[in-house]
């Protein structure tokens, strides 16, 4: 009954032409390991959502497995842009829905609470807002109770959420340490739900602080034990970005043809082992280590 | 104690920063000048300024600086983690942030604000990171501080694309818009500090940088400005605050060695 | 394995429930007989049954028997404790509650229930502690199983007041007023066990109680029955199912000792 | 700059007429000691709200503090009913907001987040819905986006939430052990937050675990160190409720002369500590610790 399974698994819950909302925040918790699969089964079509997004979501551009974009920010921080998703905007590789991150989260939000739409106050008077009505996914309206102006923002229930998290136990039960962005409401609003942890602990380890569980076992369609599979984005409390890797993606996503040998060398024909063996293996890793009292 | 000792510009930007936060403020700062300009305000005048992350992290006391907003160097300290809507739902969409401390690509008369994309010379766009969370503490916070590099490209006529609201078409652009009150209360460049104009919205020349002359501002400005003839000189930083921002807050000189 | 032997009424009732609830589905259960039937159930054939509690506790493995909802005793085991909107907003008002199983003062031929007051002879009213969550659960779970006592005055013909939708005026129902398929899939009484006729959505005695008498039945019922010659009679609990309540589930008889 | 205060000075932070967001949920981590206070000071005109009320709204009801309830339920779970609020209830002393809890809820959460309503699918076709439409705090709309039936539930921000919680540091940074219920939502949504805790912990040891945190120091008005401040309610991994004090109480509260004497011998004229005593002090405090294995 336990929803334990391989990247492999977990990667075919992703169906091509799918909506999914993606783990991580810039350079912090991405699901690399799952982005690095879904680009090796050359998934397509794919709708991805974030309210900031990450490498994962340049490396889905990149190779072609995504073609919209729902999102309201996202980089490298300081390495770099996300040079593959502003070039796939640039050239109309893509469509977009660029909203607010509050308004993203508000979508996910409205999609986890099961109501049709959610008020926001903001995009009003800006330019982000026409498209979005022109998509249906926003409308303007007016307050019923104060006659208001207000934007009313359609629900998102993606088809997959995707989590990579500190912990679980062998159930599913997810926890997060640290700040968790839109995780919660992404999750709260997909269909299926895929958990990539760090490490696997015991059910009694979990109800002991059941009060920092993200997601419930009966919400987890598929979990997958894989140390440093966030790597060379940072896990809280267990280990750093890896600034030297994120430093050569940034490089390599300045040009799609530096991003295929990127992919060439780094994800296709590889698995998450020979990965981390490719960006400098135990030792390299070793250094990543977070210290306990700082988190990172 | 104010002995005037030589520093760089964005030494100056820091503490002409510093200088608009009020203690006791929710604030979110960006990277970099806003957020070196949000530790100096702590250690002077503001000790209860408190600093919010978007990621969902509520006042951290950071011992270094990191690389951005994701980057747990900048969660730190902090006593409060949880999710994007705590922050940016239940303090900023909930009316209780007093300010945003924001940089931007391009920035218009009005202090409406630009951070997505720009035209390219060859017609198409360039496209950046886009704002994230910008459009909500534009809209949203009671008043925001504007930070951009002064560039008759970056203060524009008119945004190539306007996705942080300011002040709109002019004072009652946000009410018809069905914005709450709010808008720039300074913006900040490397050749002076910007107010606002009361009854027109506009942004008006407060001080002048050290050494700037009245007609590059002119010539780097893409609108026109009024550079009054007893406009006052930015205050330069004080030895203590110099000492602060290179011996404890920035010992690395990240932010604060250039320009 | 089957030998019948005797058992309370209680007891009948608690398996008639058990076997209502299947593997895997996400459920409410009241406090008394609904628990005590999902613990069973969970001890037989769905050992995957996830029990849900409105005031934040999800999937709790209880050792022993409190008092209510607020009970930390109902808690135990655990994996997941959040909030109130956690439950009933992102599990209930999502969609994904297969069957609440509750309580009410009052049940009418459609399947609805009253949860909040009823009439005193004076004419005034008599208030009660409210339906809670209730009218959330009964709202948007995907089936209901309502437990009553079974008497006149409250199996009736029109509600003192319609706090938990069930088909509401027939078929058509819940559709009109925009509420979601769903509605009572059964209905468990001390005397009987009520199904529903897909045709008209009303109540129809699907099994009588060993013992009970039809013009007993007809006679108790506040609302015209009509009870087949060929009624099944309720199936008994087996001695295995009867271990299980009395050695392992309610040990202390709290809940399962009357009627 | 703590926000530490006496339960007196916080008790003054509710003024005559305002909306309170009560703490409790039935039986457990109730206010009590908040209430009591309130009892005492002869507060009057409250609105007091909760998804399910408990001990302290009985409290509040049966001295005649408050006027009008917002509420989805409420009992001394099998202890009895709240013998005061229903009573007050049909004697029409006390108006009301009757919902679902579900609806109370996101009346919070709609406040929590600065949005002037939320839709819901819950109270729809009963009779709980018209009595809200014509109060003015709910409305039948229609979902813009597919025309379907919805209520839209006007955002409630009450001026007071107060929170019993296990333990803050010295600025406020309140940590809730065990299920929150409405905890989150209506101290997100108030104008001013009471924190009452049953230990005060080192600011170290909140950091520790910053995700437990429900309400951050600069959202606390007062805060209050006040061990058993919940009695006789449970305070989860502390204490267990007082079975013969909820029954004596819930017996109390059958009839308003009870309940009066109830008041007269354990709240007029007492303090925290002097209730304490009466109600069994030490020694009978001591019977209801939790075990640390199952919490209570």
């Amino acid at each position: 009954m336990s929803p334990l399974t391989t990247l492999a698994d977990a990667a075919r819950l992703v169906r091509d032409g799918d909506t999914v909302a993606l783990s991580g925040f810039s350079i912090t918790r991405n699901a690399t390991a799952l982005a690095h699969e879904l680009v090796r089964r050359e998934a397509r079509g794919l709708t991805i959502s974030a309210c900031i997004l990450g490498l994962e979501a340049d490396l889905l551009v990149g190779a072609g497995c995504a073609e919209r974009l729902i999102y309201g920010g996202g980089s490298l921080d300081r390495f770099g842009q996300l040079g593959r998703v502003n070039d796939a905007i640039e050239r109309g590789r893509v469509t977009v829905q660029h909203m607010s991150s509050l308004a993203v989260t508000f979508r996910y939000l409205a999609g986890s609470l099961g109501v049709p739409y959610l008020p926001i106050r903001s995009l009003l008077g800006s330019d982000l807002l026409p498209p979005l009505v022109a998509a249906g996914v926003a409308r303007e309206g007016r307050d019923p109770f104060t006659d208001e102006p207000i934007v009313l923002l359609r629900a998102l229930q993606p088809d997959v959420a995707v989590v990579h998290a500190q912990m679980a136990d062998a159930d599913g039960n997810a926890r997060v340490l640290g700040p968790r962005w839109d995780n919660d409401e992404a999750t709260g609003a997909a269909t299926r739900v895929i958990v990539i942890v760090e490490d696997i602990v015991s059910s009694d380890e979990i109800a002991s602080q059941p009060e920092l569980t993200l997601v419930p076992s009966f919400r987890v369609s598929a979990l997958v034990h894989l140390p440093f599979g966030a790597h060379p984005t940072a896990v809280y409390r267990r280990y750093d970005y890896d600034a030297e890797h994120l430093a050569l993606y940034a490089d390599a996503s300045r040009s799609q043809r530096n991003f295929d040998e990127y992919v060439a060398r780094f994800v296709r024909g590889t698995d998450h082992a020979s990965y981390l063996a490719a960006v400098g293996g135990a030792a390299k890793l070793a250094t990543l280590t977070a210290d306990p009292r700082l988190g990172y | 104690m104010t002995t005037i000792e030589s520093f760089t510009t964005s030494e100056l930007m820091v503490v002409a920063g510093a200088r608009e936060l009020r203690d006791g403020e929710l604030a979110f700062v960006g990277l970099g000048i806003p957020q070196i300009a949000a530790a100096l305000a702590q250690r002077t005048h503001a000790p209860r300024l408190v600093v919010l992350n978007e990621i969902g992290v509520a006042d951290p006391h950071p011992i270094e600086f990191g690389v951005g907003n994701a980057d747990p160097r900048h969660w730190y300290g902090a006593r409060s983690m949880g999710s994007f809507s705590d922050v940016m739902g239940r303090l900023l969409h909930r009316g209780l942030v007093d300010v945003g401390f924001l940089g931007a690509l391009e920035v218009d008369v009005h202090g409406n604000g630009n951070a997505t994309q720009v035209a390219r010379d060859d017609g198409g766009i360039r496209r950046f990171g886009g704002g994230g969370g910008a459009n909500d503490i534009a809209s949203l916070a009671r008043s925001t501080i504007l930070i951009v590099r002064h560039e008759r490209r970056k203060l524009v006529q008119r945004l190539t694309h306007l996705t942080n609201p300011g002040f709109l078409d002019g004072p009652l652009g946000r009410a018809r818009a069905g914005l709450r009150a709010g808008g720039p209360r300074r913006v900040l460049t490397d050749k002076c500090v910007f107010s606002i104009d009361e009854a027109t919205c506009r942004l008006i020349v407060r001080s002048i940088h050290p050494g700037v002359d009245r007609d590059e501002l002119r010539a780097a400005t893409g609108f026109a400005i009024d550079v009054p003839g007893d406009v006052a000189v930015t205050e330069p930083p004080s030895s203590d605050e110099l000492r602060l921002i290179r011996e404890v807050i920035d010992p690395q000189r990240r932010y604060t060695k250039g320009v």
